[in-house]
């Protein structure tokens, strides 16, 4: 099977978002984890350009780097007394979560090759964009306007919870 | 009013324990007058229904009397089911008469948390005479629960804190529990497998006739909740606890009626429901009952605590009712034979006949207990001798009782003795004869221990400094003989004591009606 | 040659023109798209680093001027060769790192910095078609790729071991994050008005002229958008009165107070060409962008069109922070969310009412106008009588204190 | 969204209005306002949504735009879990006044999460039901971190929302993984298409790796075991009525929620399912009580029994009717086990938050939570100590207490389907947790009092244990229309 | 043309990556950064689906921003929560959470 250059690409953003995503559970440095973390989600952001979701990968730019990462970051940072010098990161059950995850990791990739996916892609519609616009406010409009809530009261709770006193 | 009857008899108590709830809390001679008043109505009520019931129903050949059924919940298919024959009858007037009999006793004795005494007792004989009538499963079992609580509170609070009061409590509890919850579960089989809670109806349907193991299963579950109550020899450890603790009023209802509820149970649900399954058990379940009988004579015989030693007596003497029920059950088998049959109609009616006998002796004898450790304030054996002449009164009604127990031809208790060994030789001779050592150590136990020890030999007035004068609540260094009230008390036992020894048919007619009903259903 | 000239006419001819040069060379088709590629993010690259350049002269001199002062006039003509020089002098210094500094991230915030600018360059069309990214989602690429910049300064800030730095990073991710609520609120009305986040098919969008001859800019339709656009940008763009970001007399520089060199050029540049960038937004989005007479005979009128409009929007930029003092950061944090951030929802609001409304276009573009000049109006009246009450209260209170607006 | 859907969503949009109602009240009057109207107008709101759902629950199944059902099965549940957040307001008022901060949010908070639960408990798609798991999570996480100041409450919190997080994420791959396999989240387009030939050639091991996964995510919710550590810790930690809330009604949402995919998406996976519940529902009454037994901690202790009950819940789920796994229709069998899912957890909303009524009241007067601070409680209050002794024997399941049906009816349909070793674990673990119940009673009722001051009782808890005493009792002695209106619940969800 | 499978093991891996981030590291802020690992993980799981399942619905790519939707939501949630811990104990490092033994 020849290797295609979209295939060559899939395998570099692979490499890039699962060795960054590495980086961030490995580092010993909480801040330079943070920063890895954006580093993964970079290549997730790609690998959804990859898939051809445009929206979400900038969504996810949007949002993941955006909003998330940054907010991980800055709290990195007010935590500030942690993470000078390079202290222990790991718990005492670090060594049977390794095991565990690679096992789990075994386990899911047996799972997953056992069933027979498609390996073509289907034609995307181009409207994509307006579909989902239209999924919003049809079939999704209960769960849009849960969502909206449940951002409101996160919002809240959040200032709440942080303010000083 | 003939249907309503039973029901009434079961809410009246439950009435009576509201209204004692409004009664102000200081005013503590009106709340034990108001609960003993109460209680006399349930009385009156089961010694009509004993006489209606003989006069009426007896001639006419029993069964199941005062059937009603209140309201039925149709998403449950239970209902409000009660009845009465000859089995249940003289129960629900065992229990009667013994709760007046406590509560009348406790009136004098009970100083302490008044209000919750009396209105516990009367919630404690609701849950018992209930369960003597229902004739519905979850009826049955609700009223079995309810004796619970009461039974748990009457031996923590007023128990006396050298006997681990709270430990014996909740040991009780939790070995009751462990049983019923059992038993609710084979309940639930049985409603499965038959479709009804009916109880009569359930048996009728004869639920997994075919299928021995799962009927095993539901034979042991409903065993496991009879004989932890009854209770049967490997069961039985939370009961010389139980009884040690609780006030005398607690042990004698405990004694005199809640161990009858599981004796009740196997006779009323196991016996007819599952005859199969019995039989093939039937060994097991004598081994059991002789097993009780001879280890608790001989366990009481090394006591030297006076409530604990009539505390293993009951393990003793509940083990005949085993042994008559084991050895009923394992003719079953072997009915079509007439002799076979003739031994398990008496075995059956000897069983019953201990229950309701071993009800009034042992309820006697806890109150003597009673009476002699609220004036010595201890139960050791050790500490007395020769109050034969200090108490002579006591001594005679003490003698009395005891030699009941012992089953001394013309007392009560010879011909429960008499009818189960009957049946017993016939059907399981050795083990009956094993069985037979347990006399032997009874009379062992009674005569030496009780009599001999406590009553016979010189009195040392060194040995028990205070005597407390239960006519006026004094100090002294005599003992002072029974008081009045004491003697009220045991009166009406020792009268009934008598006349079921001399004239036994009182009772055989209503238990030999049953059993030999039993007996022709099976065959 | 004819080709060519079209090419001239239409600059939009021209990437497809390469494609085909290059698969005429006998390159596959993957291959040659590939190629084009990094040629068109080279183009774009050079495009926008030598604009930047000129960009510094002249916002140095016409700062100079607005100040009455004469700006760089040594090196070349009129100074032009001011930055070129500052670039060498810049280049030949030395490149410090400070003891204690997180020497990866340190070194990686500048060009995270300039990385994140450029991303965003990709989506502005500078005539008609002529864009190097045609993404149907480009207007929430602009926002997602904006928001990096705060990425970039909290690493510096964090990563420089100095307090002032961290500061400053903090400073500016409040003030990146917050400022980027409003500017993302009219740009959602502006989407409302054309149904499409692409940016070209924005510019296109207002092509439309109402009465026969106004023209569709949104900019016209919805002056408070407009408005609050260009006053977000500003604090986007950390410019005057928002510099906050590095305030020198607050925490001496901000986020690059350790860098020196190279690597402080590098934020230098993402600064200016963020302003660029922003102004090319707001043409694009609010004046048209590459619309305007005879646009669709020859096409590559459009890139003067855009390049004039950009051109003034950040002349505007220049005259603002020549002209205001800095605000107090909690003054600045209040007026995005109690004033920008209500104000954004209404021009939504009114854009989502309006434009729903069953008349004719004209009409509608009348009353969206109107309603908006409305707004704006009452919200200056409304800050205005606040400002004047709270001067007030000071001035009755404390008679001495200094009054601050 | 025609006005019948609206109809349809009245409980959801009055919980919704209340809350900003709440929120807009305590804005204008700039804080200043009585505590009572705040919570008066909560109590009212969620009564009033309780009543629109209960005036629901005889409408034929319907889903509303295939998110949300509106079915016997989510209107009991609504009923039964607005009651008991009616309740916890209600305990919420002396407690907060005592020791909370921002109160309008706080009562705007407890309207948002019984919005959450509302939605949880029809969540007939599996976007909803993450959905409303993670709203019912991330609302739960601010309100047990809101006693500000109390380092215990919001290390509490944090252990919640880091096992939380976690647990709902699992949840969520195994939901993307049914996603995948079946193309579709509704769950009965789910059902569909794994009973029919549209799945995946394969994706049987898929199919169970995405149950296991599923499981973990509402046994976080219902700290199942092993999923439950972080429950005690965060009981612990929690606003006691929060406590009170976590332990009942969140509960109570999760079960909705498990019950409703695997019942109505994944019956014909049940053998994965049932298999890996039954050993959950196992483990968890016998650790539950065992751990239970040596708590001093009357919060915590409540917390392990909570475990265990759940157990005893899931019990139902684990024994519906099925022949050899194949799931038979509700409405032929009179122990659905759904059926003794929803008496029991009715029972238990009641009676576990009548156990905390009273726990409040002595922590509001004494602020002690400690079991031996309890001794003597009769002298003190014989009130509260009987009726905390109700409840304690409601939840040993002693008759005739609510808490009995609800053992009676998972004990049936568990001896229905013959599955005796669960039936004898639940035996064993009733017997263990009479044991820690009765060590309550027996400090309270058998030990001597340290203390001789009476212990008074706020109007807002008498009310509150006045309605779980009476619910308890009442509905202990006269079962029928609870279980009546449970069974016709139970079999609506079936015939969806 | 890359087959779904690709994506499937990528984001399983992830998934055990972000698993073994959030079981095994002490500091709370990294715990969190193991589940946003395990939320990409998911995503990329619905949007490969989507794209080769679905195409023609975009049931996987609304799932998707939902996701996205919440995630921020629990962030910040998680975040505030432990910022408010730190005020207190000095502290995110959740082995020196003790107050409450488990």
């Amino acid at each position: 099977m020849a290797i295609t250059p979209q295939q060559v690409v899939f395998i570099l953003l692979s490499v890039l978002t699962l060795g960054c995503g590495l980086m961030v559970v490995l580092s010993r440095n909480l801040f330079h984890s943070a920063l890895w973390l954006v580093g993964s989600f970079f290549g997730v952001a790609a690998l959804y350009g990859l898939l051809e979701a445009e929206f979400l990968a900038v969504a996810q730019i949007l949002i993941y780097i955006g909003a998330i990462a940054t907010l991980i970051v800055f709290a990195t940072m007010l935590t500030r007394g942690m993470m000078l010098g390079r202290m222990k990161m790991s718990n005492f059950q670090s060594g049977i979560s390794g095991v565990v995850a690679i096992l789990l990791l075994g386990l899911l990739v047996l799972v997953l090759l056992q069933v027979s996916w498609p390996t073509e892609a289907l034609p995307v519609p181009d409207d994509t964009i307006a579909m989902i616009g239209n999924a919003f406010v049809s079939a999704y409009v209960i769960p849009f306007e849960v969502v909206s809530v449940l951002l409101l009261v996160a919002l809240v709770g959040a200032i709440m919870i942080a303010r000083e006193r | 009013m003939e249907s309503w009857i039973l029901p009434l008899i079961t809410l009246i108590p439950l009435l009576g324990a509201i209204v004692l709830l409004f009664i102000p809390r200081d005013r503590e001679d009106g709340i034990k007058l108001a609960a003993i008043v109460i209680s006399l109505i349930p009385l009156v009520l089961s010694i009509f229904l004993l006489v209606d019931y003989y006069t009426r129903y007896i001639p006419a050949g029993g069964g199941m009397q005062y059937q009603v059924t209140l309201y039925t919940i149709p998403s449950l298919n239970a209902s409000y089911a009660m009845g009465a024959d000859g089995l249940s009858v003289p129960l629900v007037f065992l229990t009667t008469l013994l709760t007046t009999l406590g509560l009348y006793y406790s009136r004098h004795t009970i100083k302490k948390r008044v209000k919750e005494f009396f209105f516990l007792f009367l919630l404690l004989e609701m849950g018992m005479l209930g369960v003597f009538v229902s004739l519905d499963y979850v009826l049955f079992y609700i009223f079995w629960e309810i004796g619970l609580v009461p039974m748990y509170f009457l031996i923590g609070i007023w128990g006396q804190p050298k006997d681990r009061p709270r430990y014996a409590a909740i040991k009780f509890f939790i070995y009751t529990l462990v049983g019923s919850v059992a038993m609710l579960l084979a309940i639930l089989g049985i409603y499965f497998e038959t479709g009804t809670f009916n109880i009569l109806d359930a048996a009728a349907a004869q639920p997994w006739a075919g299928n021995l193991t799962v009927a095993s299963l539901a034979f042991w579950a409903f065993m496991l909740a009879f004989m932890i109550k009854v209770p049967a020899f490997p069961f039985h450890t939370w009961l010389p606890d139980a009884h040690t603790a609780a006030p005398t009023a607690g042990s004698v209802i405990l004694a005199g009626v809640l161990l009858k509820l599981g004796a009740y149970g196997i006779i009323r649900i196991v016996l007819p429901t599952f005859p199969t399954a019995f039989n093939h058990w039937a060994l097991v379940i004598v081994g059991m009952g002789v097993i009780g009988i001879v280890y608790g004579a001989f366990i009481c015989i090394s006591q030297t605590d006076l409530k604990r030693l009539i505390a293993y007596s009951s393990v003793s003497h509940m083990g005949y009712v085993m042994l008559g029920l084991g050895a009923a059950a394992f003719g079953i088998s072997r009915v079509q034979d007439q002799n076979v049959a003739n031994s398990m109609a008496m075995a059956i009616n000897g069983a019953t006949l201990q229950m309701f006998n071993h009800g009034l002796i042992t309820g006697g004898l806890f109150f003597l207990v009673g009476v002699i450790y609220e004036r010595a304030h201890t139960r050791d054996m050790g500490q007395f001798g020769g109050l034969s002449a200090k108490l002579p009164y006591f001594y005679g009604i003490m003698m009395l009782v005891a030699f009941a127990s012992l089953g001394l031809p013309g007392l009560a208790g010879f011909w429960a003795e008499f009818f189960t060994f009957r049946g017993a030789f016939d059907l399981v001779t050795v083990w009956a004869a094993i069985g037979v050592i347990g006399i032997v150590a009874t009379a062992g136990y009674i005569l030496y221990r009780i009599i001999q020890s406590v009553f016979l030999g010189e009195y040392d007035s060194t040995k028990v400094a205070h005597w407390t004068d239960m006519n006026n609540g004094e100090e002294s260094h005599e003992p002072t003989d029974m008081a009045r009230f004491e003697k009220v008390v045991m009166w009406p036992l020792v009268i009934l004591i008598v006349l079921l020894g001399v004239f036994p048919n009182l009772l055989l007619n209503f238990f030999n009606q049953f059993a030999t009903e039993f007996v022709r259903i099976v065959g | 040659m004819g080709q060519l000239l079209e090419i001239i006419k239409d600059p939009a001819q021209l990437g497809p023109w390469f494609h085909n040069l290059l698969l005429s060379l006998g390159l596959s088709a993957e291959l040659a798209s590939l190629v084009g590629d990094v040629i068109g993010v080279l183009l774009l690259l050079i495009m926008v680093l030598t604009s930047a350049i000129f960009l510094i002269w002249g916002e140095r001199k016409i700062a100079a001027r607005l100040q009455d002062r004469v700006g760089p006039n040594r090196a070349g003509p009129y100074g032009l060769l001011q930055t070129m020089a500052d670039i060498v002098k810049l280049l030949t210094k030395e490149d410090v790192t400070p003891a204690g500094a997180d020497r990866v991230s340190f070194n990686l915030a500048p060009a995270l910095s300039v990385m994140q600018i450029i991303m965003v360059a990709a989506i502005i069309p500078i005539g008609a078609g002529v864009v190097a990214v045609g993404l149907n989602v480009g207007l929430l690429y602009f926002v997602a790729f904006s928001g990096l910049a705060a990425m970039g300064a909290l690493m510096a800030g964090w990563s420089s071991n100095n307090k002032y730095a961290l500061l400053g990073g903090f400073r500016v991710v409040a003030q990146l994050l917050s400022y980027e609520i409003p500017l993302i609120f009219t740009l959602l009305a502006v989407v409302l008005l054309s149904g499409t986040m692409n940016t070209n098919s924005l510019a296109e969008a207002q092509g439309v002229r109402y009465f026969g001859f106004i023209p569709g800019w949104y900019g016209l339709l919805m002056p408070f958008a407009f408005v609050i656009f260009f006053v977000a940008a500003l604090a986007e763009g950390e410019r005057a009165p928002f510099d906050l970001l590095e305030a020198e007399s607050e925490i001496v520089a901000g986020f690059n107070i350790e860098y020196s060199g190279m690597k402080f050029a590098w934020f230098f540049l993402q600064f200016f060409v963020n302003s660029l960038i922003l102004s090319a937004l707001a043409a694009t989005v609010f004046l048209g962008g590459w619309q305007g007479p005879f646009v669709d005979q020859i096409p590559v009128l459009g890139i003067v069109y855009f390049s004039i409009k950009t051109l003034l929007v950040l002349f505007a930029l220049m005259w603002v922070r020549a002209t205001y003092p800095r605000l107090r950061i909690d003054q600045m944090m209040g007026f995005c969310w109690k004033v920008l951030v209500p104000a954004a929802l209404v021009t939504v609001l009114l854009a989502a009412v309006i434009w729903k409304l069953p008349v004719s276009e004209n009409i509608r573009a009348v009353l969206l106008s109107g309603a908006n000049i409305v707004a704006l109006v009452a919200t200056l009246g409304i800050i205005g009588a606040q400002l004047r009450k709270r001067v007030q209260r000071r001035q009755t209170a404390t008679p001495a204190a200094t009054v601050q607006v | 969204m025609t006005v019948d859907t609206l109809r349809l969503l009245l409980p959801e949009i009055i919980l919704l209005l209340t809350g900003l109602v709440v929120i807009i009240i305590d804005l204008i009057t700039m804080r200043r306002v009585n505590d009572t109207v705040l919570a008066g107008v909560s109590i009212a709101g969620m009564l009033l949504a309780a009543l629109a759902a209960f005036s629901l629950r005889g409408i034929p199944p319907e889903p509303v735009t295939a998110m949300l059902a509106v079915d016997g099965f989510a209107t009991f549940l609504m009923v039964a879990v607005l009651l008991g957040m009616s309740l916890v307001v209600l305990y919420s008022y002396d407690y907060m006044k005592q020791y909370g901060k921002n109160r309008g949010e706080y009562y705007a908070f407890l309207l948002a999460v019984a919005l959450a639960i509302v939605l949880a408990v029809g969540a007939n798609d599996l976007l909803m039901v993450w959905l409303a798991m993670e709203f019912l999570s991330i609302t739960s996480y601010i309100l047990v971190s809101y006693l500000r100041g109390n380092p215990r409450s919001s290390e509490g919190a944090l252990k919640y929302f880091l096992y939380g997080a976690v647990a709902s994420s699992v949840m969520l791959y195994g939901i993307s993984l049914i996603y995948g396999a079946t193309g579709s989240t509704s769950l009965n387009g789910i059902a569909q298409i794994v009973s029919g030939q549209g799945a995946i050639e394969g994706a049987r091991a898929l199919g169970f790796t995405a149950i296991v996964l599923l499981i973990v995510g509402f046994g976080f919710k219902t700290s199942l075991v092993p999923f439950h550590q972080w429950a005690p810790d965060t009981y612990e930690g929690a606003p006691t009525p929060i406590t009170g809330f976590l332990s009942t009604a969140s509960k109570a949402a999760g079960f909705a929620l498990m019950i409703r995919t695997l019942i109505v998406a994944l019956p014909s996976l049940s053998v994965d399912w049932l298999t890996v519940l039954a050993g959950i529902s196992m483990i968890t009454i016998l650790f539950g009580n065992l751990v239970a037994l040596r708590q001093s901690n009357i919060k915590r202790l409540l917390a392990y029994s909570s475990i265990a009950q759940a157990g005893y819940i899931l019990m139902g789920l684990v024994c519906v009717p099925q022949v050899g796994f194949q799931i038979l229709p509700f409405s032929d069998f009179q122990f659905n086990g759904i059926n003794g899912v929803l008496i029991y957890l009715f029972g238990y909303i009641f009676t576990n938050l009548g156990a905390f009524a009273v726990v409040i009241a002595i922590e509001n007067r004494t602020g002690k939570v400690e079991v031996k601070d309890y001794a003597g409680l009769i002298y003190r209050s014989p009130w509260l100590a009987s009726l905390l002794l109700i409840f304690l024997l409601s939840l040993t399941g002693i008759p005739p207490t609510l808490g009995f049906w609800g053992k009676y009816f998972v004990f049936g349909a568990a001896i229905q389907i013959q599955f005796y070793p669960l039936a004898l674990v639940g035996l064993i673990g009733a017997a263990i947790g009479a044991g820690y119940y009765l060590n309550i009673v027996r400090y309270m009722f058998l030990m001597p009092a340290d203390d001789d001051e009476k212990i008074g009782v706020s109007r807002a808890i008498s009310v509150a244990l006045a309605v779980t005493g009476v619910a308890v009792i009442l509905l202990g002695l006269l079962p029928s229309a609870l279980i009546t209106w449970a069974t016709e619940s139970a079999q609506f969800l079936a015939s969806l | 043309m890359v087959p779904l499978s690709w994506y499937l093991i990528v984001a399983a891996a992830l998934f055990c990556i972000g698993l073994y981030g959030a079981l095994s590291r002490r500091n709370a802020v990294a715990v969190l950064m193991g589940i946003e690992l395990i939320l990409n993980a998911i995503n990329i799981n619905l949007i490969a689906f989507n794209r080769y399942i679905t195409p023609e619905e975009v049931s996987g790519q609304v799932f998707s921003i939902f996701v996205l939707a919440v995630a921020a939501a629990e962030a910040a949630v998680g975040l505030a929560l432990i910022i408010g811990i730190y005020r207190t104990r000095d502290s995110v490092n959740l082995e020196e959470l003790d107050l409450l033994k488990g």
